[in-house]
């Protein structure tokens, strides 16, 4: 079977709709990250595919600089995360209802 | 100075009222009304000034303001709105001259003046933003004067005054801003300025829903049925001064600007809506008044009283002719001397007893003699008695809807005796019999302080209701203008049928086109 | 000339004004001589106005403009002619003679001042209600004296019942005075003025069927202020008000107003023969109806005032039947004895320390003679026995009818005459003969002052000689302006057959009402209880009728206007629209529940939403371009 | 292989880059200074940040001059834009930091300005909004976006409270999801069209007219999530609330105004060239969300009980109200946008500073929230002045003439009116009505109600001379505002017709 940039889209579509899944189920904050990150990387995966198949660099350069700004999130929401932890000993998303209404 | 008489009058009680801040509280009340009676002869020199024998619009200023948007400062007076200015800073002097609340009267006194400046600047205005603008500052006051000073409603009262009018309002603006495009579309300029807006022919079916959007904004102001509801709680959790300034000028704001704006528009559109606000208007006057008859409190009496007499102010207007016109902008001035006197009257008792319910008086006139004879002469002037400063107006209003049907007037007509029945039943129940509350035993008669307010009153009443024209003439001149600009630019048959063509008439000898 | 309009005219309120200046002084005998001596002036100068009108001239001035609007010119307008001097006449001797009567009656009362103001503002009002050359000037003296009608019923304001009568009163007269507008606007409308002579001068060029409805319109108009069935209850419950009131206002003068009215406007109502037959019938109608109620009254007051109101039904007959000018005869005539009549009736209730029920009274004339005397005269009159003025101008108007051939008016007319003779005998039996009831009470009469009865006496005198001396200089006078048109019965067998059966039944009438009550009074239990008499002495029960059809249930539909539709629905939208919106936000905010995953669901669910649509949209947009295709 | 690549220094045109430039530079440079030296006076860095702001001010308004005399320029690759709309939201994104960067000297000490860092990280968020608005190549709009949020989440969490961490990981972690909904959306439009610039694309799709329509609406609609959550569209705006109330007032002012008009210039840019190619569902759906957002929120602001919160929906409300502009796609209309928010920033800075000024550092008890609306209740009898100008800010917020928003409120009705949307401009002015309450509760808490004793000594705490300034230039601002109308509508009208929008 040849893979065509369907697939490739396809593949990009399924993951990110986990992610999608794993941002609306997950309870934990770290968890939720990573949800983060697949929806980022499933994009990442059908730019480059784009790319490749255009034969165009720009998806490409998109990709990198997603993977740039997925680190640097990561950076940012790691130390938030840390913190949070810090101060309350947990990182369960159904602790942080503060503020409502 | 002459010729910018009327931004001074607009902006000297709001600087007045600015300065106001420096004064020291105890003597904020002198320098209140030295303020109001400078502004009220500035008002008087205005109309010495004035030239009754023409109908346009004087002392013209303008200054562009926003002119790509074609919004300018213009302002004017005619005869129409002459005197209802004169009106509003006759009343705010003689609602801070017999002022008798105690609880922060400087703030009070600051903004009694700025509601002063939105008044003037409401009448004055000839330009539809300035005009908006004057209008709604001058729900700030009301509300501020309603929620601070009032009853124990007052919070309610104050927010229900403001978010009810607010609200027609909005919907008046965005009326007159298709108004504005639709002038853009003509001319390929933008403009606000009326009398620019006066010159255009609008198709019948626009015009329709135009009348539709500005008759929101004035209905919930003047307040028309079933829009009214507002205004009892207003009137009875303000204080005294809120409800005096509130019946004696700011009602006027929607039936002056029925005149101001609905007909000479859209003559089309009112004439086609002629009879559905008769209808309202006959309901007004009817239902108001068997609504004032169950009141218990005379305050409300007189509040649902204020909506009767609107009624037929708004008929008046409605009869598209001079006489009607005339009539119903004589009876704004009337109906403004008249409550806002039966107001500050029922402030009186209230100083005294804390409390306005009927129930609680009774056999009034044995313990204050001279309050019942000035309440009396102000009920009958209310009533419409002839020599009153009311019959006058309720007289050429009603004398002008049947010229339009014959059947309305006639209902509309019960005015004279369902305003009896409720004015009368209120005036027995608080003043005739014996006195039999004791707490009523000794109380003062009116004094001197609130004579200042009422004896005034009580001449302009007279006075005006046995010789009117003064005011009646350049009244007359300035309705005759715009009844003509109505006629010339009435479109469907039936319109140009039902508003009189003065152009051959001798009537037309002193008026020229209105702009 | 002009001098002594303005002086008849504004004397009484130069009166009226210095009167109110003491309003809250304490009583002071200045008020009321100053009064009466200006209404005196007023008087004397209608008196030389009256002078010079009868030497053929009228006086017009016009002072100044009140209304002027669009086409629309009402000045401040008074004409002195024939019609209004000799209302200004009535008018002035009246209340000339009232006033100073008052100055004793009203001694002892705390309002005497007060009381003096009223009157003469009364007079002011009632003489710009005749004097004035428009209608709508009319109409200033018109609601005026109801304005004074209803200060003075109500005079005595701790009163209940009297401060209800006063509002009765007014509102009653509002109900026709809006006809009255009506007719006056149909009369600017059609004819584009409402000056008298512009308006008489054109009103034939109108429509037939517009100058009837305005006929109809002034007269319901009139209805009011004559108090004609139905809007006559206000009339006996003014009699709360003091009694020199009840003389001036509420018999003399301004009650016949609407005869006025008529009788000036009878350019329009010659016009419309038609409506003047109803105008006859009602007020025959009227005469007769009053009269009966009259019969059982156990009021004094209230007799008289029925007895006025049924006087008044005679005008009307003649003023519908086009015999204007006997119209205005009478309403003179009836002025002067049905004032003495009432002052009479004023010093009785002072004796009787305001006691009205005659069967508490009797042999009065002992005590009080002159009053007897007066009083007797006074009935004798109204009664019409020649040749006092009752019989020329009543038996006058029973003249009109029989020419004009309605017989039927005339029956129940003639009927009326013995029904009158009887009920005012019936009170002079009762209040002057027989035992001295009153004694059971602890009371005991005494005459009134002396120059209270020297006051009365012009009016005794006019009384009896009214009709003789008066009628043909007046007849000469008034016919100037109304039709002259005299009524004679051809036939001198007829016309001495009627006039003598006439006196016959009306004497028999008195005969009657003397021999059952001046005795002692049997009260004949069976026919009170009977049906007749309780419909009588209950006028028919029409004030409960009134009080059970209209008064209640308008305040009951006044209370259900407030509580139910004002505050319950409309208020009720608009608070209900304002709490919708709040309640809106207050159940849907908690979606807002701070928890990150709820809130990322939330995106996750619009982004669907949109998504969905997205598809949907396009799976029909291409559909669509597929059929295109 | 890869072709030699030649490129003229000239073309490259660098200087369209200088005002994000001097906005990194200063950055850098405070993060230099605080190297070399530690522990300086706060009031150091705010000045430097206003100089480096005042520069880049300077440098954008150079660009406009550049721009009227001979329109767009183009640098960078093509990857800058500097269009009249980016001029103009350059000039609000800087001036408004101007003129909140002063917030920070309060009279009391609030520990994250402390450090120097926060304002480095307030210059480079400028800067990545700069870009953002500077460019219609989705890249670079996507990196300037991130830029700006990574450094405004920090910002939030700086604030060192608990409240604040939670409102940094709620916002951080939405704006997470909005990124990838933001890269999933330029992916598809990058499928479809093989372009991530925007005029390319809209160039591409208009060549093939729009045949493959469904992936083009899958593309809108990811991309009006991401743009969406940045402009707080319902229901996209969830983060809101709680991010305003745990961030700062002076931060939540500022959230209110300059991330948000970076975000409409981008919306104006992606979604009105579709607007206008007649893509109805774009045109229904933005007016459902439009008037949804407008209500909702309004409804939602009336039940508030904290006026920190209720003026965060109302910003959303306004945001909502702005967004009829892209919508309706008129010049009018956008310039209406940019008037709308000049005059919008100056009102909700006095707003917002208010509340600032009578921040208090610990809650009392019983106290639920930093500025419950009886925190105000009688103020008008304890510090007049104050409540006059809360009152003022209110009402201009409300829309009331005289005050500035009244008049971006008309301008942008009147837009409605002339773009033939009558029902929609009826609605906006029935919003108005019904948030005139919530501002209006305020106003009666303030001038109505009596004092309560325990919040009295908060007041004004926290003012000192700079933030009064600040105070009163917003409320010169708002109240004057009217005799600047004019102006800033010529102008805005000249760039915003000569951007071709």
């Amino acid at each position: 079977m040849e893979i065509t940039l369907t697939h490739y889209l396809v593949l990009s579509t399924v993951l990110f709709a986990i992610g999608l899944i794993g941002v609306m189920r997950r309870k934990n904050l770290l968890m939720l990250f990573f949800a983060t990150e697949i929806l980022l990387n499933a994009v990442n995966i059908g730019m480059a595919a784009i790319s490749h198949f255009r034969g165009d660099y720009t998806g490409q350069m998109f990709a990198f600089f997603i993977i740039a700004i997925a680190a640097s999130e990561v950076a940012v929401g790691l130390g938030l995360l840390i913190v949070w932890y810090k101060r309350t000993g947990k990182i369960d998303l159904d602790q942080m209802t503060s503020m409502r209404g | 100075m002459q010729e910018h008489i009327l931004s001074i009058l607009i902006f000297f009680p709001a600087l007045a009222a600015m300065f106001g801040f420096v004064v020291h509280k105890d003597s904020v009340r002198a320098y209140g009304i030295t303020v109001a009676a400078i502004e009220f002869f500035l008002s008087l020199w205005l109309w010495n000034l004035y030239d009754p024998m023409t109908s346009g619009m004087q002392f013209m200023e303008m200054a562009p303001l926003v002119s790509a948007f074609g919004i300018s400062y213009l302002v004017g007076v005619d005869g129409i709105s002459l005197f209802i200015i004169i009106l509003s800073t006759f009343f705010t002097l003689i609602g801070i001259a017999s002022l008798t609340e105690k609880r922060r009267v400087k703030d009070l006194i600051i903004t009694l003046l700025f509601l002063e400046m939105t008044m003037i600047g409401v009448f004055a205005a000839l330009d539809a933003i300035v005009f908006y603008v004057f209008w709604e500052l001058s729900l700030i006051p009301m509300l501020y004067i309603i929620g601070a000073w009032g009853g124990p409603l007052r919070i309610y009262a104050s927010i229900k005054f403001f978010l009810y009018t607010f609200t027609g309002s909005l919907v008046m603006l965005v009326g007159m801003l298709f108004m504005a495009y639709f002038y853009y579309q003509a001319t390929g300029q933008w403009s606000f300025s009326l009398l620019e807006w006066y010159r255009l022919i609008l198709p019948v079916n626009i015009q329709m829903w135009l009348f539709a959007a500005f008759f929101l904004g004035f209905a919930i102001k003047v307040p028309m049925f079933p829009f009214h509801t507002w205004l009892p709680y207003a009137h009875g959790q303000a204080p005294t001064i809120g409800s005096v300034i509130l019946a004696a000028i700011l009602l006027k704001m929607g039936t002056y600007a029925f005149i101001r704006f609905s007909l000479p528009l859209f003559p089309d559109a009112s004439v086609a809506f002629m009879f559905p606000i008769a209808i309202i208007a006959i309901i007004m006057i009817v239902y108001a008044a068997m609504v004032a008859y169950a009141q218990e409190d005379i305050k409300q009496v007189v509040a649902y009283s204020s909506i009767s007499h609107m009624g037929v102010i708004i008929l008046g207007i409605f009869s598209m002719n001079v006489e009607g016109i005339t009539g119903s902008v004589f009876l704004m001035i009337a109906h403004g001397v008249v409550s806002g006197a039966l107001f500050l009257l029922v402030g009186v008792i209230y100083d005294r007893r804390h409390t306005k319910l009927m129930s609680e008086f009774g056999g009034l006139a044995s313990v204050m003699p001279r309050y019942a004879t000035i309440f009396g002469i102000m009920m009958m002037a209310s009533v419409g008695l002839p020599l009153t400063i009311n019959f006058v107006g309720e007289f050429l209003s009603l004398l002008g809807f049947y010229k339009q049907s014959h059947s309305y007037t006639l209902v509309a007509g019960t005015a004279i005796i369902v305003g009896a029945i409720y004015m009368l039943s209120a005036y027995k129940k608080a003043f005739f019999g014996t006195v039999t509350n004791e707490k009523n035993k000794n109380l003062k008669d009116v004094n001197r302080t609130e004579l200042l307010g009422l004896v005034p009153l009580v001449v302009v009443a007279i006075w005006l209701g046995v010789y009117p024209k003064p005011l009646l003439e350049p009244i007359n001149n300035s309705v005759e203008a715009i009844v003509q600009l109505m006629h010339d630019k009435a479109q469907t048959l039936e319109a140009k049928q039902r508003i009189p063509d003065l152009s051959n008439s001798a009537g037309l000898n002193s008026t020229q086109e209105a702009h | 000339m002009e001098v002594y309009l303005y002086i008849a005219l504004f004397a009484p309120l130069v009166g009226s004004l210095f009167a109110a200046l003491f309003g809250a002084a304490p009583k002071t005998y200045l008020t009321g001589i100053a009064a009466s001596g200006l209404l005196f002036t007023s008087f004397v100068s209608s008196a030389i106005l009256l002078n010079y009108v009868l030497a053929g001239h009228t006086v017009h001035v016009e002072m100044m403009t009140w209304i002027a609007a669009g086409d629309l010119y009402i000045p401040f307008g008074f004409v002195v002619d024939q019609v209004s001097v000799t209302m200004m006449m009535v008018v002035s001797v009246v209340s000339t003679v009232v006033h100073v009567y008052s100055i004793g009656y009203m001694a002892h009362d705390k309002g005497f001042n007060r009381f003096f103001s009223y009157l003469s503002a009364f007079v002011f009002s009632m003489m710009v209600l005749v004097m004035s050359d428009n209608f709508l000037g009319l109409f200033i003296g018109w609601e005026g004296v109801g304005l004074c009608s209803w200060l003075l019923i109500g005079f005595w304001y701790h009163k209940e019942s009297a401060t209800w009568a006063a509002n009765e009163a007014f509102i009653m007269n509002r109900i026709a005075d809006l006809a009255m507008l009506i007719g006056i606007f149909m009369l600017y409308w059609n004819l584009g003025s409402l000056q008298y002579d512009v308006v008489f001068a054109n009103i034939a060029t109108l429509p037939m069927h517009i100058i009837t409805w305005i006929g109809i319109f002034l007269f319901i108009g009139a209805m009011g202020k004559s108090a004609q069935f139905p809007l006559h209850t206000w009339l006996a419950d003014a009699m709360e008000g003091p009694t020199p009131v009840s003389a001036l206002i509420h018999a003399a003068t301004m009650v016949t107003a609407g005869v006025y009215l008529v009788v000036r406007a009878n350019p329009i109502y010659g016009l419309i023969p038609e409506v003047g037959i109803v105008i006859a019938s009602l007020g025959a109608f009227v005469a007769l109806f009053a009269a009966s109620m009259a019969l059982v009254n156990r009021d004094m007051k209230r007799i008289i005032a029925y007895s006025t109101l049924s006087q008044l039904g005679y005008m009307f007959v003649a003023a519908g039947l086009g015999a204007y000018w006997v119209a205005l005869f009478h309403l003179m005539a009836h002025a002067f004895f049905k004032a003495l009549l009432f002052l009479g009736a004023g010093n009785v209730m002072h004796a009787m320390h305001d006691e009205l029920d005659p069967f508490k009274m009797g042999g009065l004339k002992k005590s009080m003679k002159w009053t007897w005397i007066l009083m007797t005269l006074a009935s004798v009159a109204l009664a019409g026995i020649y040749p006092l003025a009752g019989f020329f101008s009543k038996d006058l108007i029973l003249e009109v009818a029989f020419v004009e051939h309605h017989y039927v008016l005339y029956t129940v007319l003639l009927l009326t005459a013995g029904l009158t003779a009887f009920y005012s005998f019936r009170l002079v039996a009762l209040i002057f003969h027989g035992n001295e009831r009153h004694l059971e009470h602890g009371i005991h009469p005494h005459e009134a002052y002396t120059f209270m009865l020297y006051a009365m006496a012009p009016l005794g005198v006019l009384a009896v000689i009214a009709g003789m001396a008066f009628k043909t200089p007046y007849y000469l006078m008034v016919t100037h302006l109304l039709p002259a048109m005299t009524y004679h019965i051809h036939n001198h067998t007829t016309f001495w057959i009627m006039t003598i059966g006439t006196q016959l039944f009306v004497i028999a009438a008195i005969t009657y009402a003397y021999k059952k009550y001046a005795k002692a009074v049997k009260v004949d239990k069976k026919v009170e209880s009977g049906l007749l008499y309780q419909l009588l002495y209950n006028q028919y029960f029409i004030p409960k009728i009134y009080d059970e059809v209209f008064s209640k249930p308008y305040l009951k539909l006044s209370k259900l206007a407030w509580k139910e539709i004002d505050l319950k629905i409309v208020d009720a939208t608009v608070d209900g629209i304002a709490n919708i919106i709040y309640q809106t936000g207050e159940k849907t905010h908690t979606m807002q529940d701070g928890n990150l995953s709820s809130m990322l669901r939330w995106m996750v669910i619009g982004l669907v939403v949109l998504l969905v649509l997205a598809v949907a949209f396009t799976a029909g947009y291409n559909a669509v371009n597929l059929q295109a295709m | 292989m890869l072709a030699p690549i030649s490129i003229s220094l000239a073309s490259l045109n660098i200087t369209t880059m200088a005002p994000m430039l001097i906005a990194i530079v200063g950055a850098l440079a405070i993060l230099c200074i605080d190297l070399m030296k530690e522990g300086l006076h706060k009031s150091f860095y705010v000045m430097v940040s206003l100089l480096f702001l005042l520069l880049d001010l300077g440098a954008v308004v150079d660009f406009g001059n550049v721009f009227l005399k001979s329109g767009s320029v183009l640098g960078m690759f093509d990857m800058m834009l500097i269009d009249g709309l980016s001029i103009l939201s350059q000039i609000i994104i800087v001036a408004g930091s101007m003129l909140f960067i002063p917030l920070a000297l309060t009279s009391k000490r609030f520990h994250e300005y402390n450090y120097p860092e926060y304002f480095a990280l307030f210059l480079f968020m400028i800067a990545g909004f700069q870009f953002m608005v500077a460019s219609d190549n989705l890249i670079l709009i996507f990196v300037g976006l991130e830029t700006a949020s990574l450094a405004l989440y920090t910002l939030i969490a700086l604030h060192n409270r608990s409240k604040s961490f939670e409102a940094a990981v709620k916002y951080f972690t939405m704006g997470a999801l909005a990124a990838g909904f933001f890269a999933f959306g330029s992916m598809i439009f990058y499928a479809i069209t093989g372009s991530v610039e925007i005029n390319q694309i809209a160039l591409a799709l208009a060549k093939d007219e729009y045949v493959n329509i469904g992936f083009v609406l899958v593309a809108v609609v990811f991309l009006l999530g991401a743009i969406g959550f940045k402009l707080s569209m319902v229901p996209f705006h969830t983060w809101t609330p709680d991010v305003y109330e745990g961030s700062s007032a002076a931060l939540a002012g500022y959230m209110s105004i300059v991330p948000k008009i970076a975000g409409f210039v981008v919306a104006m840019r992606l979604f009105e060239f579709l607007v206008h190619s007649g893509v109805v569902w774009l045109q229904v759906v933005l007016y459902v969300s439009v008037v949804v957002t407008m209500t909702a929120s309004n409804i939602w602001a009336l039940v508030q009980n904290d006026v920190k919160r209720m003026l965060a929906y109302s910003s959303i409300s306004h945001a909502g109200f702005v967004m009829a502009a892209i919508l309706i796609g008129t010049t009018q209309a956008n310039t209406a946008l940019f008037l709308y928010w000049a005059l919008f920033s100056f009102t909700n800075l006095g707003a917002f500073s208010m509340l600032w000024v009578s921040r208090q550092k610990n809650l009392i008890p019983g106290q639920s929230s930093d500025h419950p609306y009886e925190k105000f209740a009688g103020l008008v009898k304890t510090m007049p002045m104050a409540a006059i100008m809360i009152g003022l800010f209110m009402l201009s917020l409300a829309g009331i003439p005289p005050f500035g928003l009244f008049w971006g409120k008309i301008y942008m009705i009147g837009a409605a009116v002339s773009g033939g949307y009558t029902v929609l401009a009826i609605i906006m002015a029935l919003n108005s009505a019904i948030a005139a309450y919530y501002y209006l509760k305020l106003i009666v808490f303030m001038f109505m109600k009596e004092p309560i004793a325990e919040y009295q000594k908060y007041y004004l705490m926290n003012a000192s001379l700079s933030l009064k300034t600040i105070i009163g230039i917003a409320a010169i601002g708002t109240i004057f505002a009217v005799f600047a109308v004019n102006p800033l509508l010529k102008v805005i009208t000249l760039f915003v017709y000569n951007s071709g929008y």
